[in-house]
């Protein structure tokens, strides 16, 4: 019996709901975490075969929804009906016996096992009691090649971008959520091209009767997409609409309870001195790269998954060493040994992965957010615990970062909340040039207009930014010069809005 | 090119890289044994290598069952102890007049109650893995110094205590054991789930939950297994030593850990084979027999041990990170 | 130098198995042997020595001495190893016919002469041998020190009624649990007369601890072997007496028989090296002061 | 069956949660002592009240070091063997004649090399943590024994051995040494940069880096720490017992391993602190001295200790569970 029959088996076992008929309904599902009510009682049903968007400000509940409707966390009260029958969804395990799956929004895998192991991992095809790995090798690559996406299914997963560890994580879902698949924030680190591919994915799925839950930001993506959106806000479900009846403001509104007439907030300030000039700068995935960044001005760089803008902040950073180039500093040959170095120099990045480079997930958010200025924070011995609560507190309440105190550990904060206090470990720091390495993955569309303005304020005190994004509309309309990145080579150069969207596309995927 | 593609980023699966690895060591082992061959003329003589294979094996079983436990990223200190238990419950099982066989079955029963004693307060109690099983440590052999009353008990059984010494096909019996052990162990930690289970545990315990693997199960596995290679180990000492001690073994969940982190294991978990741990053994003990051979002061010989195992593991992480 | 004679003693890190080593060195010097010295590093490490024994035996030597850790576990591989070489037991026995020769102190008359000890050194301070006592053990399922304790018991109950033992404590083999369990021992116990500390780790702690509390006129402690700071403790009269052995000269004499067996000369099979019991009064004695200063190195 | 129940980690923001969890280790010791005082006369005597600070002492300065090396997600398994090593190390460099304050101050630098070589190894070499201090471990004590000839020096310097002794204040010297040492490291962890250094690196080291924070600078403190902890203690030990022996102190590396995770230090690293650790100790001080005037037989005292263990941690989670 292989992993593949497992599950077409469960197909079977499900309850088939006739499209359009609800096939799971929520009766005052609650989640408290202690004090804090994540989800109030929330009343949502889901019809069959259709697409259902679900939007909300950061830490609205969207991931807590998820997470209760795929065993991940019990409910604290409420009722859930699958087929009509009330069900526990207790386990992860039953959520899967159902058909329910989800893409979570943090990739949850195992970073030790190839991304075959993965996706098969608690369905493995067997044979007399063993493993048969060449099967499922197989299988999983012939899944993989199916939905279109290029991976080695026998690599280790640890090997991967986050952006191809998210294709991973969807691949399997799409495996195995033969009734129900939940994507939670699928596309953050994924590129235009990718998340085609994805759409592709899902519209196939819907057709096969799968009933689709999608979470995002995007607001285009809503409603590309969507049949039916619901919005959350600060944990209670504040409505459901039709997709054809509603729009981009109502929905905004509805989720933040106010309007935004702009979300890309883009002021053209007089451009200053050079600040950095990088000269044929190499290293390991990045090749003869030249590029500068004056003072007042939004350098963009754009590429698909592994084009090498990461690796090139981190080169510039001194993260990783650079093989060969030359870098200036307002003017002045430089050697960027180590971060410190760089942070002494004045630049600061804010890293692509939270998760990995970003936080320190199992300390309070003000540890996290003071963790680059300690030094400064220092009086004789010890740290000024004034200074140290002050910065924090700022930084929490500029970025309206959504905690009761600083004290609060990180891993507790929602996705969104989270890349917030990544950047926020940074505004305090008054760096000359801020690489923020996709800063808005995850963050919902009030935040992103603040973090917009952000920038605005960073350049009007004399900044320079280097804005690396997969998100095409942000690089586009914010970068006073935009960078394309292929394979490692920098291969276009655009100043602001020189280009069509198709264009920049085009030179990214070089064809 | 059409658009689907995202080329750039596609690493190059490490087929076989385990077994390169697996097969270093080895180099390294053998290494040791030439060397010693041309240092000293007893080395290859066939008594010395039955020795260094019999004293090797105790530690080897040990590291196998020890390396279940690491790989879920736990960690177990009772392995000593429970060896030195189960010698104790053996031996007094034998002198109550228990026939061998049910008595050799208890024994292991006992170690299978261990192990999910301790599963049971990580599972359950939600105790960090170190302090049930330094707790256990204490424990076991409190109670082994209980029965004996802090003295030995003699076994009297020749069939029993002959086994350790004897030998078939020419190799040393413990040896065969160790065989015995490694090769169903080989097939559960590489060939079927529920080793791959060990893995994905260890390596995003959330991970495995979220994909359906039963997360308590697999510790529950772990920590039995272990504690059952601890308690065969029991026996094999029984046999060795002729008597039951409550005090034997110990420092051996050290040593036993040493020789599977030797062998490759990470303490962090989700990394570690059965034949890493396996070589990591007999790499200690031809230390400890080469000094021998070789009439290395015993302080010295300490002091050789604590360099050689720096300069082995530095080495094998220079070519795990040449081999990236 | 080709003829090899290695001599296994029970735990290399003991100063007590040094001077054996350092009488066998000796021997080998003087008689033109090569006398690998080697032991195990706990004597409670059975296996251990068990795997030295079976190493020893491979080098193919003329004769091995050996100082058996553990009666029952030892008979076996000894019973091996005779059938190759001639094998001479030193200090400890085994449960095996395969010695040439044997040197031994008997442990648990070491045990009956630190009674006797005890007892005298009480009634000298209190009059008569009456009160609590405790045994301090290092380590527990150690061949020797049981013997010690096995000997020190039966002559307590058997002469010594009015004496009784309060307690009964087996240590780690550190000496710092041995000086804690001691001050405990103490404050739990205020009538303790004597105490008997049956190695030198435990005499060292034990002794410790009497001298923190100046408790030397109230407390006897008898010891089992002797190095510096024990003889110091003799002289203060924190310690009452030390049973000593004589491990020097089992070291040389053991290599000695074991070369004349190997040589297929007759040898003795019994000879009985002796303890003493050396208090502040004797410790003088010529004989006593050889004892005590070992010729180590 | 209800689905009322939430058992998940829902952290509310603690006020002072840190503290109250020192503080109900400390309700757990005070309870323990109560305990004691009503089942003997002898246990609030002002002298087993010194005895049993002195008792604690050597642990308690052990774990706070070790406490250190365990927040970077470290461990120190040299710890017993270089208090071994340093009580040699004193002793014999006052044999050789140098005078007190330089052979102390030299023991303690010894510690401080000790550590380096541990950072060394593990930042430089790549070792596991665990390899290389446990490869001291072995190397030590055989130096230690070497430079003895595998038995002890006595230390004549009566200035230095009554010290371990003395009394400050009614209280024990060496409690005060404990002071001495806790009140810097409180300092140290929890008011400084490098405390909260420390902790960036045990939670997650690449992004303390790319904060700017020295992460191997950050190691090496740790390691150096934990090693003159260690060679501080050896320094005590010689004191108290008045020799140099390389053997002493075997063990002591899991006492205060279990001390500081006892005290709510996470193996796993980012989560500690100092008082918890010294609140380990004297818990497993404890024990021992309430066995010892208990008159316990030695043998349930083992098995007493680890069932303490178990329930103190135990009840330590529970409630740290429900303060959630
Ligand atoms: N483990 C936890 N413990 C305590 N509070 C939590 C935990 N997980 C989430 N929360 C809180 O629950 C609330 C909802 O979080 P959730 O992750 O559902 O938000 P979200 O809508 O997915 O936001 P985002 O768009 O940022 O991902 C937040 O206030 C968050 O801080
Ligand atoms: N240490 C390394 N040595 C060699 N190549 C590397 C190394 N690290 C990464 N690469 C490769 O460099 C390329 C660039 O990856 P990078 O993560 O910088 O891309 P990116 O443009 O930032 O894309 P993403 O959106 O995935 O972050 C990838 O092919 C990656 O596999
Ligand atoms: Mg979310
Ligand atoms: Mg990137």
């Amino acid at each position: 019996m292989t992993g593949l029959h497992d599950i077409t088996k469960l197909h079977a076992e499900g309850h088939p709901v006739a499209k359009g008929e609800p096939i799971l309904e929520l009766r005052g599902l609650q989640k408290k975490y202690g004090a804090v009510e994540a989800l109030k009682p929330a009343n949502i049903t889901f019809l069959s075969g259709e697409v259902h968007a679900i939007v909300g400000e950061n830490g609205a509940g969207k991931s807590t929804l998820i997470k209760l409707l795929t065993g991940v966390i019990r409910r604290t009260s409420g009722e859930v009906f699958w087929c009509g029958k009330s069900v526990q969804l207790a386990t992860p395990t039953e959520a899967i016996a159902r058909g329910i799956n989800a893409v979570h929004q943090e990739v949850v895998l195992c970073r030790h096992l190839t991304v075959a192991a993965n996706m098969f991992l608690g369905d493995e095809i067997q044979a007399n009691g063993l493993m048969r790995k060449r099967a499922m090798t197989e299988a999983a690559q012939a899944v993989l090649d199916d939905l279109g996406f290029n991976l080695p299914a026998g690599a280790l997963l640890s090997d991967l971008t986050i952006g191809q560890q998210q294709l991973v994580a969807t691949a399997r879902a799409a495996m195995r959520g033969t009734q129900f698949l939940i994507f939670d924030e699928p596309t953050a680190y994924l590129t235009r091209q990718e998340s085609a591919q994805l759409f592709r994915l899902i519209r196939r799925l819907q057709s096969e009767g799968v009933t689709i839950v999608y979470i995002s930001h995007r607001m285009e993506e809503v409603f590309e997409l969507a049949d039916r959106v619901s919005v959350l806000r600060d944990g209670t479900h504040v409505g459901t609409r039709l997709i054809g009846e509603t729009n981009d403001a109502e929905l905004i509104s509805m989720m933040i309870n106010r309007t935004i007439e702009q979300i890309y907030h883009k002021e053209h300030l007089p451009i200053g001195e050079t600040i950095v000039e990088t000269r044929g700068l190499s290293g390991p995935g990045f090749d003869d790269i030249s590029l500068s960044v004056r003072a007042g001005e939004i350098v963009g760089l754009y590429g698909l998954i592994g084009a090498g803008r990461s690796e090139f902040a981190l080169g510039l950073y001194g993260r990783q060493p650079v093989s060969g180039g030359e870098i200036f500093w307002q003017g002045d040959k430089v050697k960027i040994a180590n971060e410190r170095k760089a942070m002494d120099l004045g630049i600061a990045l804010a890293p692509e992965s939270r998760r990995d480079q970003g936080l320190c997930l199992n300390l309070p958010i003000g540890l996290n957010i003071n963790l680059p200025i300690f030094d400064r924070l220092t009086k004789g011995l010890t740290i000024n615990r004034r200074r140290e609560i002050e910065n924090a507190d700022k930084q929490i309440s500029d970025l309206k970062i959504k905690t009761p105190t600083r004290r609060v550990l990180a891993s507790a904060m929602s996705g969104g909340n989270q890349q917030k206090i990544v950047i926020g470990k940074w505004l305090s720091h008054g760096a000359k040039l801020f690489i923020f390495d996709e800063p808005t993955v995850g963050v919902d569309v009030g935040t992103k207009a603040e973090i917009y303005r952000l920038f605005a304020r960073l350049l009007e005190q004399g900044a320079g930014i280097i804005l690396i994004s997969s998100y095409l509309p942000e690089v586009y309309e914010l970068s006073d010069r935009l960078h394309v990145f292929r394979q490692g080579k920098l291969v276009a150069s655009h100043t602001y809005r020189s280009a069509s969207h198709e264009e920049v596309l085009t030179q990214a995927i070089g064809v | 090119m059409s658009v689907e593609t995202t080329t750039e980023t596609a690493p190059v699966p490490k087929r076989g890289m385990n077994i390169l690895f697996g097969l270093t060591l080895l180099g390294l082992l053998l290494f040791l044994w030439l060397l010693l061959g041309m240092s000293t003329t007893s080395f290859w003589t066939s008594n010395n290598i039955s020795n260094l294979l019999r004293q090797g094996s105790m530690t080897a079983i040990l590291a196998v069952g020890q390396t279940f436990v690491i790989i879920t990223a736990g960690i177990d200190l009772s392995v000593g102890a429970v060896v030195g238990f189960a010698s104790v419950t053996i031996a007094w099982l034998l002198q109550a007049g228990v026939p061998l066989w049910p008595a050799m079955g208890l024994t292991l029963l006992v170690g299978v109650a261990i192990g999910a004693f301790h599963a049971f307060g990580i599972v359950r109690m939600g105790l960090p893995a170190f302090i049930i099983t330094l707790a256990t440590l204490t424990s076991l052999r409190g109670i082994g110094l209980l029965i004996t009353n802090g003295s030995t008990i003699s076994i009297s059984n020749d069939a029993f205590t002959d086994f350790s010494r004897a030998d078939f096909l020419g190799v040393p019996s413990l040896f065969w054991m160790v065989l015995v052990v490694a090769v169903p162990a080989y097939i559960f930690l590489h060939l079927s789930r529920w080793g791959r289970y060990l893995f994905a545990v260890g390596s995003n315990s959330e991970a495995a939950r979220l994909s359906g693997v039963n997360v308590n199960r697999t510790i529950y596995l772990a920590y039995i297994l272990s504690s059952t290679c601890a308690a065969f180990v029991g026996l094999l000492l029984a046999s060795r030593i002729g008597i039951g001690n409550a005090t034997q073994a110990e420092g051996w969940e050290l040593q036993a850990i040493a020789s599977s982190v030797i062998g490759g294991t990470s303490l962090f978990g989700a990394v570690g084979s059965v034949h890493g741990p396996l070589l990591g053994a007999f790499i200690l003990a031809t230390i400890n027999n080469g000094a021998n051979l070789l009439n290395v002061n015993s302080f010295w010989q300490r002091i050789i041990t604590g360099a050689l195992i720096i300069i082995i593991v530095y080495f094998d992480q220079l070519r795990r990170r040449a081999s990236r | 130098q080709d003829v090899t004679i290695p001599i296994i003693v029970k735990d290399t890190t003991s100063f007590y198995w040094q001077i054996v080593l350092a009488g066998a060195r000796a021997a080998g010097k003087d008689l033109g042997v090569n006398v690998p010295e080697l032991g195990a590093q706990s004597e409670s490490d059975i296996n251990g020595q068990i795997s030295i024994l079976e190493n020893a035996v491979a080098g193919a030597p003329a004769a091995v001495v050996i100082s058996p850790t553990e009666f029952k576990a030892l008979g076996k591989p000894i019973d091996e190893a005779a059938k190759a070489v001639p094998i001479i037991g030193i200090d400890s026995g085994a449960d095996s016919k395969g010695f040439t020769s044997f040197l031994t102190t008997d442990n648990v008359q070491g045990g009956r002469i630190a009674a006797d000890g005890l007892a005298a050194a009480i009634k000298e301070a209190t009059g008569k041998e009456e009160g609590e006592i405790a045994i301090i053990t290092s380590l527990p399922g150690v061949g020797s020190l049981d013997q010690r304790h096995e000997g020190f018991v039966e002559v307590i109950a058997a002469k010594y009624p009015g004496l009784k033992v309060v307690a009964d404590k087996y240590a780690d083999g550190q000496a710092t649990t041995g000086l804690n369990m001691m001050t405990d021992l103490i404050t739990a116990n205020p009538n303790l007369v004597g105490v008997f500390a049956s190695n030198l780790i435990m005499a060292q702690g034990v002794g410790q601890a009497i001298a923190e509390n100046k408790l030397g006129d109230k407390i006897k402690v008898i010891g089992f072997d002797s190095d510096e700071k024990t003889v110091g403790f003799l002289k203060e009269g924190v310690l009452a007496g030390l049973v000593v052995q004589d491990p020097y000269r089992m070291g040389y004499d053991g290599i000695k028989t074991a070369l004349a067996a190997s040589k297929k000369e007759k040898v003795e099979t019994n000879v009985d090296t002796g303890a003493n019991l050396v208090t502040k009064a004797n410790m003088a004695d010529p004989k006593i002061d050889a004892l005590l200063n070992p010729k180590v190195n």
